[in-house]
Protein backbone atom coordinates (compact mmCIF):
# COMPACT_ATOMS: atom_id res chain seq x y z
CA UNK A 1 0.00 0.00 0.00
CA UNK A 2 1.49 3.43 -0.96
CA UNK A 3 0.57 6.79 -1.49
CA UNK A 4 2.46 9.10 -3.42
CA UNK A 5 2.42 13.03 -4.43
CA UNK A 6 4.45 14.26 -7.25
CA UNK A 7 5.22 17.99 -8.05
CA UNK A 8 6.36 17.13 -11.20
CA UNK A 9 4.77 15.08 -14.31
CA UNK A 10 4.89 11.33 -13.42
CA UNK A 11 4.42 8.21 -15.49
CA UNK A 12 1.58 6.21 -14.50
CA UNK A 13 2.48 2.83 -16.31
CA UNK A 14 5.66 3.12 -14.89
CA UNK A 15 4.64 3.20 -11.41
CA UNK A 16 2.18 0.22 -12.23
CA UNK A 17 5.06 -1.91 -13.19
CA UNK A 18 7.07 -0.96 -10.66
CA UNK A 19 4.55 -1.14 -8.00
CA UNK A 20 2.91 -4.95 -9.36
CA UNK A 21 6.72 -6.10 -9.02
CA UNK A 22 6.20 -6.40 -5.11
CA UNK A 23 3.22 -8.39 -5.48
CA UNK A 24 3.85 -12.25 -6.33
CA UNK A 25 2.45 -12.35 -9.90
CA UNK A 26 0.57 -15.89 -9.68
CA UNK A 27 -1.49 -14.47 -6.76
CA UNK A 28 -2.81 -11.19 -8.63
CA UNK A 29 -4.98 -12.58 -10.68
CA UNK A 30 -6.37 -9.10 -10.91
CA UNK A 31 -5.16 -5.13 -11.87
CA UNK A 32 -7.62 -2.46 -12.14
CA UNK A 33 -6.56 1.03 -12.99
CA UNK A 34 -7.12 4.43 -13.43
CA UNK A 35 -5.34 7.14 -14.43
CA UNK A 36 -7.11 10.67 -14.37
CA UNK A 37 -5.46 13.76 -16.92
CA UNK A 38 -6.23 17.19 -17.07
CA UNK A 39 -7.95 18.33 -19.53
CA UNK A 40 -8.00 21.27 -21.61
CA UNK A 41 -11.77 22.26 -20.78
CA UNK A 42 -14.27 22.43 -17.76
CA UNK A 43 -18.06 23.39 -18.13
CA UNK A 44 -17.67 24.68 -21.14
CA UNK A 45 -14.16 26.78 -21.00
CA UNK A 46 -10.92 26.23 -22.28
CA UNK A 47 -9.04 25.67 -19.51
CA UNK A 48 -4.71 26.07 -19.82
CA UNK A 49 -3.35 25.48 -16.43
CA UNK A 50 -4.20 24.29 -13.26
CA UNK A 51 -2.62 24.75 -9.39
CA UNK A 52 -3.51 21.89 -7.12
CA UNK A 53 -3.17 23.04 -3.93
CA UNK A 54 -3.01 20.48 -0.57
CA UNK A 55 -2.62 20.38 2.68
CA UNK A 56 0.98 18.57 3.00
CA UNK A 57 0.70 15.97 6.21
CA UNK A 58 -3.25 15.77 6.24
CA UNK A 59 -3.77 14.95 2.48
CA UNK A 60 -1.49 11.88 2.49
CA UNK A 61 -3.24 10.67 5.54
CA UNK A 62 -6.81 10.99 4.08
CA UNK A 63 -5.45 9.16 1.48
CA UNK A 64 -4.11 6.57 3.24
CA UNK A 65 -6.84 6.11 5.49
CA UNK A 66 -9.48 5.81 2.12
CA UNK A 67 -7.08 3.08 1.34
CA UNK A 68 -7.27 1.55 4.86
CA UNK A 69 -11.47 1.65 4.92
CA UNK A 70 -10.52 -0.33 1.13
CA UNK A 71 -8.48 -2.72 2.22
CA UNK A 72 -11.17 -3.44 5.03
CA UNK A 73 -13.96 -4.22 2.60
CA UNK A 74 -12.21 -5.89 -0.43
CA UNK A 75 -9.34 -8.30 -0.16
CA UNK A 76 -6.67 -6.34 -1.66
CA UNK A 77 -3.08 -7.82 -2.27
CA UNK A 78 -2.04 -4.31 -3.04
CA UNK A 79 -3.27 -0.42 -3.92
CA UNK A 80 -1.32 2.61 -5.07
CA UNK A 81 -2.53 5.93 -4.87
CA UNK A 82 -0.28 8.66 -7.14
CA UNK A 83 -1.23 12.13 -7.29
CA UNK A 84 0.02 15.26 -8.59
CA UNK A 85 0.11 18.33 -6.82
CA UNK A 86 1.30 21.99 -7.71
CA UNK A 87 1.06 23.40 -11.26
CA UNK A 88 -0.23 21.32 -13.80
CA UNK A 89 -0.26 21.61 -17.66
CA UNK A 90 -3.26 20.02 -19.48
CA UNK A 91 -2.86 16.72 -20.59
CA UNK A 92 -0.47 16.00 -17.12
CA UNK A 93 -1.41 12.96 -15.58
CA UNK A 94 -3.37 14.01 -12.09
CA UNK A 95 -4.27 11.01 -10.52
CA UNK A 96 -3.41 6.87 -10.49
CA UNK A 97 -5.18 4.99 -8.90
CA UNK A 98 -4.22 1.13 -8.58
CA UNK A 99 -5.57 -2.04 -7.02
CA UNK A 100 -4.52 -5.64 -7.04
CA UNK A 101 -6.56 -8.70 -5.89
CA UNK A 102 -6.71 -12.20 -6.43
CA UNK A 103 -10.65 -11.60 -8.41
CA UNK A 104 -11.32 -8.86 -10.54
CA UNK A 105 -14.55 -7.88 -9.13
CA UNK A 106 -12.68 -6.78 -5.71
CA UNK A 107 -9.79 -4.93 -7.79
CA UNK A 108 -12.65 -3.39 -9.75
CA UNK A 109 -15.46 -1.78 -6.83
CA UNK A 110 -12.04 -1.18 -4.62
CA UNK A 111 -10.77 0.76 -7.35
CA UNK A 112 -13.59 2.31 -8.06
CA UNK A 113 -14.17 3.38 -4.35
CA UNK A 114 -10.99 4.49 -3.52
CA UNK A 115 -10.99 6.89 -7.13
CA UNK A 116 -14.78 8.97 -5.61
CA UNK A 117 -13.79 9.23 -2.05
CA UNK A 118 -10.79 10.80 -3.59
CA UNK A 119 -12.77 13.11 -5.98
CA UNK A 120 -14.62 13.98 -3.03
CA UNK A 121 -13.25 14.07 0.32
CA UNK A 122 -9.28 14.31 0.05
CA UNK A 123 -7.91 17.52 1.06
CA UNK A 124 -7.23 19.16 -2.62
CA UNK A 125 -8.08 22.55 -4.27
CA UNK A 126 -8.16 23.61 -7.71
CA UNK A 127 -7.67 26.90 -9.25
CA UNK A 128 -7.81 26.84 -13.51
CA UNK A 129 -6.45 29.66 -15.62
CA UNK A 130 -8.65 30.12 -18.18
CA UNK A 131 -7.79 31.08 -21.70
CA UNK A 132 -7.78 34.89 -20.97
CA UNK A 133 -5.86 34.84 -18.49
CA UNK A 134 -7.82 34.88 -15.53
CA UNK A 135 -7.97 32.84 -12.64
CA UNK A 136 -11.29 30.93 -10.59
CA UNK A 137 -11.07 28.25 -7.82
CA UNK A 138 -13.08 25.25 -8.78
CA UNK A 139 -15.76 24.73 -6.03
CA UNK A 140 -16.44 20.83 -6.40
CA UNK A 141 -16.11 18.08 -8.20
CA UNK A 142 -18.84 17.04 -10.64
CA UNK A 143 -19.65 13.79 -9.95
CA UNK A 144 -18.38 11.33 -12.81
CA UNK A 145 -16.75 14.29 -14.76
CA UNK B 1 -0.92 28.56 24.86
CA UNK B 2 1.15 28.56 21.34
CA UNK B 3 -0.89 26.98 17.88
CA UNK B 4 0.37 26.91 14.98
CA UNK B 5 -2.30 27.83 12.37
CA UNK B 6 -2.59 27.20 8.48
CA UNK B 7 -4.64 28.70 5.75
CA UNK B 8 -5.60 27.11 2.48
CA UNK B 9 -6.64 27.54 -0.81
CA UNK B 10 -8.70 30.37 -1.64
CA UNK B 11 -8.80 31.45 2.10
CA UNK B 12 -5.37 32.05 2.01
CA UNK B 13 -5.28 34.14 -0.86
CA UNK B 14 -7.79 36.41 0.85
CA UNK B 15 -6.39 36.46 4.34
CA UNK B 16 -3.06 37.50 2.41
CA UNK B 17 -1.16 34.56 4.36
CA UNK B 18 -0.48 31.13 4.42
CA UNK B 19 0.63 30.53 7.88
CA UNK B 20 0.93 32.21 11.43
CA UNK B 21 1.65 31.40 15.04
CA UNK B 22 -1.47 32.42 17.50
CA UNK B 23 -0.34 33.10 21.07
CA UNK B 24 -2.92 33.08 24.15
CA UNK B 25 -2.96 33.55 27.43
CA UNK B 26 -4.91 30.17 28.76
CA UNK B 27 -4.58 26.52 28.60
CA UNK B 28 -7.37 25.61 25.92
CA UNK B 29 -9.63 27.44 23.19
CA UNK B 30 -12.31 26.30 20.65
CA UNK B 31 -11.46 26.19 16.81
CA UNK B 32 -14.57 28.28 16.61
CA UNK B 33 -13.01 31.05 19.41
CA UNK B 34 -9.33 30.56 18.18
CA UNK B 35 -10.60 32.39 14.70
CA UNK B 36 -12.76 34.92 16.69
CA UNK B 37 -9.42 35.77 18.58
CA UNK B 38 -7.29 35.76 15.63
CA UNK B 39 -9.79 37.73 13.26
CA UNK B 40 -12.00 39.61 15.31
CA UNK B 41 -15.46 38.22 13.72
CA UNK B 42 -17.48 35.27 13.30
CA UNK B 43 -15.98 32.27 10.94
CA UNK B 44 -17.70 32.83 7.56
CA UNK B 45 -19.94 30.03 6.41
CA UNK B 46 -19.07 26.28 5.01
CA UNK B 47 -15.22 27.22 6.70
CA UNK B 48 -13.94 23.66 7.17
CA UNK B 49 -10.98 23.17 10.12
CA UNK B 50 -8.63 20.23 11.20
CA UNK B 51 -6.96 19.91 14.53
CA UNK B 52 -3.80 18.11 14.52
CA UNK B 53 -4.24 17.11 10.93
CA UNK B 54 -7.51 15.21 11.38
CA UNK B 55 -11.07 16.85 10.53
CA UNK B 56 -12.57 18.78 13.49
CA UNK B 57 -15.35 20.93 14.17
CA UNK B 58 -15.56 24.68 15.34
CA UNK B 59 -16.54 23.36 18.98
CA UNK B 60 -13.38 21.34 19.37
CA UNK B 61 -10.85 21.98 22.12
CA UNK B 62 -7.51 23.11 21.06
CA UNK B 63 -4.14 22.65 23.80
CA UNK B 64 -0.70 23.98 24.02
CA UNK B 65 1.77 22.85 20.66
CA UNK B 66 -1.65 22.46 18.70
CA UNK B 67 -1.73 22.27 14.72
CA UNK B 68 -4.86 24.13 13.09
CA UNK B 69 -6.12 24.64 9.76
CA UNK B 70 -8.31 26.77 8.15
CA UNK B 71 -9.85 26.08 4.46
CA UNK B 72 -12.66 26.30 2.41
CA UNK B 73 -14.93 23.43 1.35
CA UNK B 74 -11.80 20.59 -0.51
CA UNK B 75 -12.67 20.63 -4.17
CA UNK B 76 -11.34 16.52 -3.86
CA UNK B 77 -8.72 15.38 -6.26
CA UNK C 1 -9.89 1.03 -31.07
CA UNK C 2 -7.60 -2.23 -31.72
CA UNK C 3 -7.95 -6.04 -30.96
CA UNK C 4 -4.69 -7.64 -30.36
CA UNK C 5 -3.95 -11.81 -29.61
CA UNK C 6 -0.39 -12.67 -28.35
CA UNK C 7 1.20 -16.56 -28.06
CA UNK C 8 3.56 -14.87 -26.12
CA UNK C 9 3.67 -13.59 -22.53
CA UNK C 10 3.17 -9.23 -23.04
CA UNK C 11 3.81 -6.57 -20.92
CA UNK C 12 0.60 -4.74 -20.35
CA UNK C 13 1.40 -1.76 -19.11
CA UNK C 14 3.80 -1.14 -22.49
CA UNK C 15 0.72 -1.93 -24.71
CA UNK C 16 -1.25 1.07 -22.34
CA UNK C 17 1.31 3.73 -22.50
CA UNK C 18 1.79 2.83 -26.48
CA UNK C 19 -2.34 2.80 -27.41
CA UNK C 20 -1.98 6.57 -25.31
CA UNK C 21 0.08 8.25 -27.29
CA UNK C 22 -2.89 7.99 -30.47
CA UNK C 23 -5.01 9.73 -27.95
CA UNK C 24 -4.57 13.57 -27.75
CA UNK C 25 -3.46 13.76 -24.17
CA UNK C 26 -5.13 16.94 -23.28
CA UNK C 27 -8.72 15.26 -24.28
CA UNK C 28 -8.69 11.82 -22.48
CA UNK C 29 -9.49 12.87 -19.15
CA UNK C 30 -9.65 9.42 -17.65
CA UNK C 31 -8.37 5.76 -18.59
CA UNK C 32 -9.76 3.10 -17.11
CA UNK C 33 -7.67 -0.33 -17.06
CA UNK C 34 -8.31 -4.09 -15.85
CA UNK C 35 -5.32 -6.72 -16.20
CA UNK C 36 -5.98 -10.14 -15.49
CA UNK C 37 -3.24 -12.54 -14.84
CA UNK C 38 -2.85 -16.72 -14.94
CA UNK C 39 -3.19 -17.67 -11.10
CA UNK C 40 -1.25 -20.63 -9.77
CA UNK C 41 -4.91 -21.85 -8.21
CA UNK C 42 -8.18 -22.10 -9.16
CA UNK C 43 -11.22 -23.93 -6.93
CA UNK C 44 -8.77 -24.90 -4.29
CA UNK C 45 -6.99 -26.63 -6.82
CA UNK C 46 -2.73 -26.05 -7.69
CA UNK C 47 -2.86 -25.22 -11.30
CA UNK C 48 0.70 -25.45 -12.80
CA UNK C 49 -0.20 -24.09 -16.46
CA UNK C 50 -2.89 -23.07 -18.77
CA UNK C 51 -3.95 -23.82 -22.42
CA UNK C 52 -6.23 -21.55 -23.77
CA UNK C 53 -8.10 -22.34 -27.15
CA UNK C 54 -9.90 -19.62 -29.51
CA UNK C 55 -10.91 -19.68 -32.90
CA UNK C 56 -8.32 -18.04 -35.13
CA UNK C 57 -10.74 -15.27 -36.89
CA UNK C 58 -14.31 -15.60 -34.78
CA UNK C 59 -12.38 -14.48 -31.77
CA UNK C 60 -10.90 -11.38 -33.01
CA UNK C 61 -14.34 -10.33 -34.49
CA UNK C 62 -16.01 -11.31 -31.48
CA UNK C 63 -13.96 -9.05 -29.80
CA UNK C 64 -14.70 -6.01 -32.00
CA UNK C 65 -18.28 -6.82 -31.68
CA UNK C 66 -18.23 -6.39 -27.98
CA UNK C 67 -15.80 -3.27 -27.80
CA UNK C 68 -18.37 -1.91 -31.19
CA UNK C 69 -21.09 -2.27 -28.88
CA UNK C 70 -19.25 -0.40 -25.81
CA UNK C 71 -18.33 2.72 -27.99
CA UNK C 72 -21.97 2.97 -29.06
CA UNK C 73 -23.03 3.11 -25.27
CA UNK C 74 -20.42 5.38 -24.21
CA UNK C 75 -18.44 8.27 -24.99
CA UNK C 76 -15.02 6.60 -25.92
CA UNK C 77 -11.78 7.96 -26.93
CA UNK C 78 -10.11 4.97 -27.62
CA UNK C 79 -9.89 1.41 -26.78
CA UNK C 80 -7.79 -1.03 -26.65
CA UNK C 81 -8.26 -5.19 -25.89
CA UNK C 82 -5.06 -7.69 -25.53
CA UNK C 83 -5.56 -11.56 -25.13
CA UNK C 84 -3.24 -14.21 -24.55
CA UNK C 85 -3.96 -17.54 -26.39
CA UNK C 86 -1.83 -20.85 -26.36
CA UNK C 87 0.02 -22.12 -23.42
CA UNK C 88 0.30 -20.00 -20.61
CA UNK C 89 2.35 -19.95 -17.87
CA UNK C 90 1.29 -18.71 -13.62
CA UNK C 91 2.06 -15.07 -13.57
CA UNK C 92 1.54 -14.06 -16.93
CA UNK C 93 -1.45 -11.79 -18.29
CA UNK C 94 -4.10 -13.50 -20.05
CA UNK C 95 -6.51 -10.16 -20.40
CA UNK C 96 -6.09 -6.49 -20.99
CA UNK C 97 -8.90 -3.81 -21.46
CA UNK C 98 -8.33 -0.32 -21.62
CA UNK C 99 -10.86 2.03 -22.33
CA UNK C 100 -10.01 6.48 -22.67
CA UNK C 101 -13.01 8.54 -22.18
CA UNK C 102 -12.77 12.18 -21.87
CA UNK C 103 -14.69 11.53 -18.34
CA UNK C 104 -13.91 8.60 -15.78
CA UNK C 105 -17.64 7.11 -15.32
CA UNK C 106 -17.95 6.42 -18.83
CA UNK C 107 -14.17 5.10 -19.23
CA UNK C 108 -14.83 2.60 -15.79
CA UNK C 109 -18.43 1.88 -17.22
CA UNK C 110 -17.44 0.75 -20.21
CA UNK C 111 -14.40 -0.78 -19.29
CA UNK C 112 -16.27 -3.13 -16.72
CA UNK C 113 -18.81 -4.23 -19.43
CA UNK C 114 -16.01 -4.91 -22.41
CA UNK C 115 -14.49 -7.29 -19.33
CA UNK C 116 -17.66 -8.95 -18.39
CA UNK C 117 -18.87 -9.71 -21.78
CA UNK C 118 -15.70 -11.05 -22.97
CA UNK C 119 -14.92 -13.42 -19.85
CA UNK C 120 -18.66 -14.60 -20.85
CA UNK C 121 -19.17 -14.54 -24.31
CA UNK C 122 -15.85 -14.29 -26.32
CA UNK C 123 -14.69 -18.31 -27.74
CA UNK C 124 -11.97 -19.27 -25.99
CA UNK C 125 -11.79 -22.57 -24.07
CA UNK C 126 -9.35 -23.42 -21.13
CA UNK C 127 -7.71 -26.56 -20.26
CA UNK C 128 -5.88 -26.45 -16.94
CA UNK C 129 -3.02 -28.96 -16.26
CA UNK C 130 -2.85 -29.63 -12.53
CA UNK C 131 -0.21 -30.16 -9.92
CA UNK C 132 -0.74 -34.09 -10.44
CA UNK C 133 -0.01 -33.91 -14.36
CA UNK C 134 -3.58 -34.19 -15.09
CA UNK C 135 -5.73 -32.10 -17.47
CA UNK C 136 -9.22 -30.37 -17.56
CA UNK C 137 -11.10 -28.04 -19.56
CA UNK C 138 -12.92 -25.27 -17.63
CA UNK C 139 -16.63 -25.35 -18.07
CA UNK C 140 -17.55 -21.87 -17.58
CA UNK C 141 -16.12 -18.81 -15.45
CA UNK C 142 -17.24 -18.01 -12.17
CA UNK C 143 -19.19 -14.77 -11.98
CA UNK C 144 -16.40 -12.01 -10.68
CA UNK C 145 -13.73 -14.63 -10.52
CA UNK D 1 -20.96 -28.63 -52.40
CA UNK D 2 -17.96 -28.57 -50.32
CA UNK D 3 -17.65 -27.40 -46.79
CA UNK D 4 -14.92 -26.73 -44.44
CA UNK D 5 -15.54 -27.92 -40.91
CA UNK D 6 -13.44 -27.02 -37.64
CA UNK D 7 -13.83 -28.69 -34.24
CA UNK D 8 -12.33 -27.01 -31.32
CA UNK D 9 -11.53 -27.72 -27.72
CA UNK D 10 -13.32 -30.76 -25.63
CA UNK D 11 -14.56 -31.82 -29.10
CA UNK D 12 -11.46 -31.41 -31.55
CA UNK D 13 -9.90 -34.16 -29.11
CA UNK D 14 -12.69 -36.26 -28.34
CA UNK D 15 -12.70 -36.74 -32.35
CA UNK D 16 -9.64 -36.56 -32.62
CA UNK D 17 -9.29 -33.71 -35.68
CA UNK D 18 -9.24 -30.19 -35.63
CA UNK D 19 -10.27 -30.06 -39.37
CA UNK D 20 -11.94 -31.86 -42.31
CA UNK D 21 -13.74 -31.00 -45.74
CA UNK D 22 -16.87 -32.36 -46.29
CA UNK D 23 -18.32 -32.94 -49.94
CA UNK D 24 -22.02 -33.30 -50.29
CA UNK D 25 -23.87 -34.09 -53.38
CA UNK D 26 -26.67 -31.74 -52.44
CA UNK D 27 -27.11 -27.47 -52.73
CA UNK D 28 -27.18 -26.96 -49.17
CA UNK D 29 -27.73 -28.53 -45.80
CA UNK D 30 -29.09 -27.39 -42.13
CA UNK D 31 -26.02 -27.63 -39.52
CA UNK D 32 -27.35 -30.00 -37.65
CA UNK D 33 -27.79 -32.48 -40.57
CA UNK D 34 -24.09 -32.05 -41.93
CA UNK D 35 -23.40 -32.78 -38.15
CA UNK D 36 -25.69 -36.15 -39.17
CA UNK D 37 -23.67 -36.93 -41.98
CA UNK D 38 -20.49 -36.56 -40.68
CA UNK D 39 -20.69 -38.39 -37.72
CA UNK D 40 -23.54 -40.56 -37.89
CA UNK D 41 -25.68 -39.53 -34.93
CA UNK D 42 -27.18 -36.50 -33.84
CA UNK D 43 -25.75 -33.69 -32.31
CA UNK D 44 -24.55 -33.68 -28.53
CA UNK D 45 -26.60 -31.42 -26.39
CA UNK D 46 -24.92 -28.26 -25.37
CA UNK D 47 -23.09 -28.27 -28.95
CA UNK D 48 -22.27 -24.17 -30.17
CA UNK D 49 -21.95 -24.20 -33.78
CA UNK D 50 -21.26 -21.17 -36.01
CA UNK D 51 -21.36 -20.28 -39.82
CA UNK D 52 -18.83 -18.38 -41.60
CA UNK D 53 -17.27 -17.22 -37.91
CA UNK D 54 -20.61 -16.26 -37.15
CA UNK D 55 -22.90 -17.71 -34.18
CA UNK D 56 -25.14 -20.17 -36.07
CA UNK D 57 -28.30 -22.71 -35.29
CA UNK D 58 -28.53 -26.05 -35.81
CA UNK D 59 -31.08 -25.33 -38.19
CA UNK D 60 -28.69 -22.27 -40.01
CA UNK D 61 -28.43 -23.56 -43.40
CA UNK D 62 -25.04 -23.89 -45.46
CA UNK D 63 -23.82 -23.24 -48.76
CA UNK D 64 -20.99 -24.73 -50.99
CA UNK D 65 -18.04 -22.66 -49.58
CA UNK D 66 -19.12 -21.91 -46.20
CA UNK D 67 -17.11 -22.66 -42.88
CA UNK D 68 -19.23 -24.57 -40.16
CA UNK D 69 -17.69 -24.54 -36.71
CA UNK D 70 -18.27 -27.19 -33.56
CA UNK D 71 -17.20 -26.62 -30.61
CA UNK D 72 -18.25 -26.58 -26.42
CA UNK D 73 -20.22 -23.94 -24.58
CA UNK D 74 -17.35 -21.41 -24.62
CA UNK D 75 -15.19 -21.13 -21.03
CA UNK D 76 -14.84 -16.93 -22.07
CA UNK D 77 -11.64 -15.11 -22.03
Amino acid sequence: MAVELYSEDFDPWALVARAERDIPAEARGAASVFVGRMRDFNEDDTVTGLFLEHYPGMTERELERIVAEAESRWPLLGCLIAHRVGDVRPGDALVLVATWSAHRIAARDACSDILERLKHEAPFWKRERLADGSDRWVEKNTPGF
Amino acid sequence: MTVTVHYFARLREELGRADETAELPTESISVGDLWRHLHGDAPPERLMVAVNQEQAALDTVVRDGDEVAYFPPVTGG
